[in-house]
């Protein structure tokens, strides 16, 4: 199993191109038993993963152009491990969720799907640039399919934005990466794109503030940042439930995970130079969508608005540039991926029984269907950040670790523990508390056994990891300071070498 | 001196003869104007020592192509004058004019003008039909295999086309995919 | 010793697990209420053995696994169990027993009692991991925890529906709930940061870790940590302005109402003070701590005066609730940290008894809550007439029961303190609780029996519900009386506070200042309200149309003030944010792409499918290359 | 005496004229034409530039040029005839299909 990454790649690859002869009756049984395939390798990478390794494991390395040093170049470290792991269980769970009758063309959706698993590995997965952009960009493609073919009636605009929008920023990123490698080739006159010499690569300050502006439109795109979300509203309102899923719990993460992995690493001194700018749209994005999902009618729009709020506190802990927020902006990401993920399932549920998601249309649900309510509620004390479920830990380390940079900005950020709650609790009264306002849904089954399959995981994970996130954490928190003793020992400036804390391995290796 | 009375012979004639040929209105005139500017043609290329080229032309141009246009002109109603609509005759002469005045003025140019100093004069001429033989079966040999080549799909082409019904459209009907207006009307009830 | 500590704290949350995976989808099982309440006994035995371990050995302190650990931060989940959070364990567990058992009665008609136990158990179990954590992160777990806990069970009738204010001015359970967890959230943020700070301060945020290390801080950073702290208890402890989800919570179960929002969960905040007392005690933090006890006095006199008009019988006890805490922060703000526990202890029992006595009286009547339609309960209700008879004379001070010794040493330590004014409003304070705790008594159990117009047919409540609810009873008597040993036991821990000998030399009048503030009180309640005949009760409609009355009744309009200018704002600049959304970055978005749309129209027109005007167009394209070659060639 | 600006010059002035034929003509067979008026004016030029350097690759070049000129016409004149029969006309204004 030396090649367990280019296997994770290319067997969801392969198995969707057998997909195509598959009979459409057995689709789903098919996607489900490839996805559960690669869900299983995925986990046992997890097992085979030395904890205690902070560099990049089961790297794989194959020269394609060697004339520009483009290379199939991968490997996982515990930044990418859980990401990865989480893209593959989100798709089976995704998949398991599937209502056969209710999708015509059962059979595309599972190879889209199926392709979107490959190219969503394959970003977090890469170490040459080259690679990271063609993932990165492919894996546009079956989200719009899925979009532009299966969701609601302003589809086709939602997908084209989508596209268009996220099209248009990654085209910039693109020209910053290949500027880092011109830039590399003109100090040591080598073209490579891989990832890891160009982090040997020290640049002056200046070079440093463009390309981080270049990389950060292609990033914040995708995030989405303030103010280039409104895609995101769009995309999910239209997407299918699945699509939501998938687009929430992992698309965006590929946006954050790219701060991680290219612009913190590659430009130290220009990041610490931007976190006043991050931290003010990311508080504008945390507090402002948050007050918009407030304002929404429609369950979905909620819980679009409301993935924006918290990616707005994964990017505030990404600049936290000390080990605690980092590793908790990155647990955040897997945290948000399962329960994001998990409240798009169970709103699409219920718009598969009643055909609406106004939530006007709602009221006393939890009489109607108290085991649906219930899981609801946990995934909604998740999102709010409860403590003993995976969202606390995440919030929790985030804004510890930002409080080192800035208290006041932490105590606006903060508040978003209040506004969330405010539109999370009343979301839920709305829905489901009250009298029965509509008497149609009284006949409404509660969850059968298909969608408890795909939920209970996602409740299993969110308490598990809520009261035990240690075997998460500790391989995210090696990789991170590893990441923070490189980043202050490449730091140029000295207020960027005051600002990145890696005390803990320092002190070991002494 | 020959040569300067022969050069402004063929340079007026041409000259008038191929602006029959673009400004005339009826097809054979133009027809017969550009075959006789064709032979003043080759008078310069005698002029410039390439009598084989010189020939090639005669022989390809007003020979050949001018046969060909003739049988063709023969499908087509020939007698009638041509009825064109001139959408913006100004545009067209200031375009050409505009053209015609950068070309003289480049070429006229002191700076090219001196550039361009004759090195060698032209009587002094390389060009026979020996040497372009040499020249074209050693240094150019490929690429007039090349040319021999596609001739030859030229002509294959040529009677494939002339011959063969190609009365129906290739094109099939449009699918309407999406119905844009509708979207546009759903997305501006959402925005209100 | 180990298993001890933890079967006191998981047994509830076996009994939590038990009613809620078992039984949460089945009917009514009276084997629910008994399993729990039977594990939450056990719970209260492990507790009482424990608390006999600290008295002859000291503190336990067990950790059980580690929790978080990133970068220098390490959190394990650690238990101390001292003298401290042994005496909240043994209230907690005490009151807890005698709520579960009392549930099996309140809430036999419930649909959702097996629900009902479930959150009632996991309740338990969040506050004692509360009071038990050793360390500020599971502190805030338990906060946490019991806040949902708290949520659950306020919006337990859930289905419910909204109201307008003036019929129910909770609006609904739901709503009221909401509106708890939310208040409870604001103050959790400063808790956070409270956190924040003593972790980048201190490096840990273990109790004995950060209080070692306290000392050495600034003055600047000892006072935002103190503050900081504080405002989450200030949050948990309902106190002003954070102070209107609790009455509202009301809206829950009675039993709730008696475990959650008088005797345990709001307690918390003086719990968080009394545990972090050695910030409190520093000099640098005085202000602070003066500030407390200011709060706290005003609390108590503020919810007092709003307790005197109160027409609902649950709130008139919320508001009670209220006053209490702030004699308890009164007390801890002073430094009488000992004091403040003891009264903290004290109140859980009267005040639960109280609650417990009160669900007796809205189970007889139907759930109706006002005393105006009640009056003469005694005939029926003698049990519990006299159990609240107790609980009122407790509370109101009455020697020898157990409010007499724990409320008379918060007044002391204010006279004590020369801080004269905190001391006669506490003592003002006094004489209005007695007052409107037995304006209650009265209007319930005394006089006209006025329910026989509103056709209610009252009944006592079962025979082992009262019995169940006899510890309480006890315990509100003679609380009291164990006041010296529970000094020197808690002295142990907590700084010592004794009274001058100034103070000392008072005492006997200062004694009787209060207890004569407080027999007026009765006595004046008694005139009013508990009278026949000719001197019965009327309401008294110049009264209720005067100004004071208007503003107690509306709760100095500090709820319709949140409404109007939080509430309603904020939906509005919500919605505002949301049109400039879509109105504004969004358009903006599809203004650059309508541009981009708009060129490609206009210019679609070059396609238009002539040859020959392409033609033109490639000429003009010509043209233009080589007037640029041209000019290229004069300029280089 | 006659330079090679002369030819140059001359070779400028056939193709203007060329060139305001396939603006100005809408008639496909005239524009046939036109394009032939150009090809030859460039031969001139590319005859003219090789006697310049003495080199025969400029003559080379209107060689070619002839060979393409002459597959060009017999192509051309094979779809012309073809859109005659569709069309029964070759002026461009009414063959004009792919109006978008």
């Amino acid at each position: 199993m030396e090649h367990i990454l280019t296997i994770l790649i290319f067997f969801p690859l392969l198995a969707g191109i057998l997909g195509f002869i598959v009979d459409r009756d057995s689709a789903k049984a098919y996607g489900i038993s490839v996805a559960g395939i690669e869900f299983l390798l995925s986990l046992w990478l997890w097992f085979s993963f030395d904890m205690d390794n902070a560099d990049m494991q089961f790297t794989e390395f194959l020269p394609i152009i060697k004339e520009f040093g483009i290379s199939y170049n991968v490997g996982v470290d515990g930044i990418s491990l859980f990401i990865v792991i989480m893209s593959a269980m989100i798709t089976l769970i995704g998949i398991i969720s599937l209502n056969e009758e209710k999708i015509d063309n059962i059979k595309n959706m599972i190879v889209s799907l199926l392709f979107l698993e490959m190219t969503m590995i394959g970003v977090f997965v890469a170490l040459d640039a080259i690679m990271f952009y063609i993932f990165w960009e492919l894996s546009l493609v079956p989200m719009l399919y899925i979009i532009g073919a299966w969701g609601g009636p302003t589809r086709v605009y939602a997908a084209i934005k989508f596209f268009l929008y996220t099209f248009a920023g990654s085209l910039i990123m693109l020209v910053g990466l290949l500027s880092i490698a011109y830039l590399y080739h003109l100090e040591t006159s080598v073209w490579t794109f891989n990832l890891l010499d160009w982090y040997q690569l020290d640049l002056s300050v200046n070079l440093q503030y463009w390309l981080f502006l270049a990389l950060f439109i292609g990033f914040a795109f995708k995030v989405p940042m303030f103010p280039f979300h409104t895609w995101l509203p769009h995309a999910h309102g239209q997407a299918p439930t699945i699509g939501s899923v998938i687009l929430a719990a992992v698309l965006l993460k590929m946006g954050t995970y790219g701060f991680v992995r290219f612009s913190l690493p590659l430009f130290p001194d220009a990041s610490v130079q931007m976190i006043p700018m991050i931290v003010v749209l990311s508080i504008i994005m945390i507090i402002y969508t948050a007050m918009v999902a407030f304002a929404q009618k429609d369950m979905k729009q909620i819980i679009a608005y409301s993935s924006i709020s918290h990616m707005g506190i994964i990017m505030i802990g990404i600049f936290a540039m000390n080990s605690e927020g980092l590793s908790g902006a990155i647990f955040q990401m897997i945290s948000h991926g399962m329960v994001s993920g998990a409240l798009f399932l169970l709103v699409g549920i219920i718009y598969e029984r009643t055909g609406t998601k106004l939530m006007s249309k709602f009221g006393g649900l939890a009489s109607i269907m108290p085991v649906y309510a219930t899981i609801f509620g946990v995934m909604l004390m998740a999102s709010v950040g409860l403590p003993l479920t995976i969202g606390f830990v995440g919030e929790f380390l985030v804004l510890l670790g930002f409080y080192k940079i800035s208290p006041m900005a932490t105590v606006i950020a903060g508040t978003s523990i209040i506004i969330g709650a405010i539109y999370m609790l009343s979301l839920f009264k709305k829905s489901f508390f009250g009298e029965v306002t509509n008497e149609s849904n009284r006949g409404l089954k509660d969850l059968n056994a298909r969608e408890i399959t795909a939920l209970l995981p996602l409740v299993a994970i969110v308490v598990w990891l809520g009261i035990y996130p240690k075997p998460v954490l500790k391989p995210i928190d090696n990789s991170v300071q590893k990441l923070l003793i490189d980043m202050k020992y490449k730091a140029r400036t000295p207020e960027a070498k005051k600002s990145i804390i890696s005390i803990q391995r320092a002190k070991e290796e002494k | 001196m020959y040569e300067f009375i022969a050069f402004y012979i063929f340079a007026i004639s041409t000259v008038i003869l191929f602006s029959i040929t673009v400004f005339s209105k009826n097809v054979l005139y133009s027809m017969t104007s550009l075959a006789a500017g064709m032979v003043m043609i080759s008078g310069f290329f005698f002029l410039l020592g390439a009598d084989f080229l010189g020939v090639v032309q005669l022989i390809v141009y007003v020979g050949a192509v001018m046969a060909l246009y003739a049988f063709a002109m023969m499908f087509f109603d020939t007698t009638k004058d041509v009825k064109e609509k001139y959408n913006s005759p100004r545009l067209v002469f200031l375009l050409g004019g505009l053209m015609a005045v950068v070309f003289v003025i480049i070429f006229s140019a002191p700076i090219i003008g001196e550039n361009l100093q004759v090195l060698s004069p032209i009587t002094d001429g390389v060009g026979n039909a020996q040497a372009v033989g040499k020249v074209l079966f050693t240094k150019y040999l490929i690429p007039f295999e090349v040319a021999a080549i596609m001739l030859l799909v030229a002509m294959v082409a040529g009677i494939i086309l002339a011959g063969k019904k190609m009365d129906k459209s290739l094109t099939t009907t449009v699918l309407p995919l999406v119905d844009k207006e509708s979207e546009d009307e759903i997305l501006k009830k959402e925005s209100r | 010793m180990e298993n001890l500590v933890y079967i006191a704290l998981f047994a509830p949350f076996v009994g939590s697990l038990f009613a809620g995976l078992f039984f949460a989808r089945s009917p009514k099982n009276i084997v629910v209420g008994v399993v729990n309440s039977a594990l939450i006994f056990i719970s209260l035995l492990a507790s009482i053995a424990l608390a006999i371990h600290v008295v002859e050995h000291g503190a336990i302190h067990v950790t059980m696994m580690d929790w978080i650990t990133v970068g220098g931060l390490h959190i394990p989940f650690g238990f101390v169990v001292d003298e401290v959070s042994v005496t909240m364990m043994v209230v907690v567990t005490m009151v807890s027993t005698v709520v579960h058992i009392y549930s099996n009665g309140y809430m036999d008609h419930d649909k959702s009692f097996n629900r009902f136990f479930s959150y009632l158990s996991a309740f338990v179990f969040s506050m004692m991991v509360l009071v038990m954590s050793d360390n500020f992160a599971g502190l805030f777990i338990g906060w946490e925890g019991v806040g949902v806990c708290s949520w659950l069970l306020i919006g337990f009738w859930y289905h419910k529906k909204d109201v307008t204010p003036d019929i129910n001015p909770a609006i609904s359970p739901s709503y009221a709930a909401n509106e708890a967890f939310i208040m409870n959230r604001i103050a959790d943020l400063g808790m956070l940061i409270g956190i924040f700070l003593i972790y980048w301060n201190v490096g840990s945020l273990q109790y004995d870790i950060v209080f070692e290390k306290l000392p050495h801080l600034g003055d600047g950073i000892l006072v935002a940590i103190a503050m900081a702290l504080f405002i989450g208890a200030m949050g948990k402890s309902a106190q002003f302005p954070l102070h209107t989800w609790l009455t509202d919570a009301m809206e829950g179960p009675t039993p709730v109402s008696a475990l959650i929002h008088a005797a345990t969960m709001v307690t918390a905040g003086v719990f968080l003070v009394i545990r972090a007392n050695p910030i409190y005690s520093l000099d640098a933090v005085s202000g602070v701590s003066y500030f407390i006890a200011a709060l706290g006095t005003f609390v108590a006199f503020f919810a007092a005066s709003m307790a005197l008009v109160n027409r609902d019988l649950k709130r008139i006890i919320a508001y009670s609730t209220l006053s209490q805490l702030g004699y308890m922060f009164a007390a801890a703000g002073l430094g009488a940290y000992w004091i403040a526990l003891f009264h903290l202890a004290a109140h859980a029992f009267f005040k639960a008894l109280l609650f417990l006595g009160a669900g007796n009286v809205m189970h007889a009547m139907n759930d109706e809550l006002d005393i105006f339609k009640m009056g003469g309960l005694k005939k029926v209700m003698r049990g519990t007439y006299l159990y609240m008879g107790v609980a009122s004379l407790a509370l109101a001070g009455i020697p020898p029961l157990a409010g007499y010794f724990s409320k008379d040493a918060i007044i002391e330590t204010a006279f004590n303190e020369g801080t004269y004014i905190l001391w006669f409003a506490l003592v003002f304070t006094a004489g209005l609780t007695a007052f409107y705790s037995f304006r209650q008594v009265f209007l319930t159990f005394e006089g006209e029996e006025r329910y026989k117009k509103f056709g209610f047919h009252p009944h006592e409540m079962y025979r082992y519900v009262l019995i169940a609810m006899s510890p309480l009873a006890i315990l509100a008597i003679i609380t009291g009386w164990f006041k010296g040993s529970f000094h020197e036991f808690i002295i142990r821990l907590l700084p010592d506070y004794e009274m001058s000998h100034h103070t000392h030399h008072n005492a006997w009048w200062l004694g009787l200042l209060v207890l004569a503030f407080a027999v007026t009180g009765i006595i004046i309640a008694y005139m009013k309200y508990a009278r026949k005949g000719d001197k019965a009760f009327k309401q008294d409609k110049e009264v209720e149309s005067g100004f004071l009355y208007k503003l107690l009744i509306n709760q100095y309009y500090i709820p319709a003030f949140y409404t109007e200018y939080i509430v309603k704002p904020y939906s509005a600049l919500s919605d505002k944010f949301w049109s400039i959304d879509k109105a504004v970055v969004d358009a903006t978005v599809d203004f650059i792409a309508k541009v981009i749309y708009k060129t490609g129209d206009r210019t679609r027109v070059i396609q238009n499918g002539n040859l020959s005007s392409y033609l033109n167009w490639m000429g003009v394209g010509a043209v233009l290359l080589i007037l640029a070659s041209a000019v290229a060639v004069v300029i280089g | 005496m006659i330079g090679i600006s002369h030819y140059l010059i001359l070779s400028g002035l056939l193709f203007s004229i060329g060139f305001m034929g396939v603006l100005r003509r809408k008639n496909l067979l005239m524009l046939f034409f036109a394009t032939e008026v150009m090809l030859n004016a460039v031969n001139i030029a590319f005859a003219a530039i090789g006697n310049y350097y003495g080199d025969l690759s400029g003559q080379m070049f209107a060689f070619f040029i002839i060979a393409v000129a002459a597959s060009e016409v017999a192509v051309g004149l094979g779809l012309l005839i073809i859109l005659y029969k569709k069309y029964h006309t070759l002026d461009l204004d009414v063959i004009s299909t792919m109006k978008g």
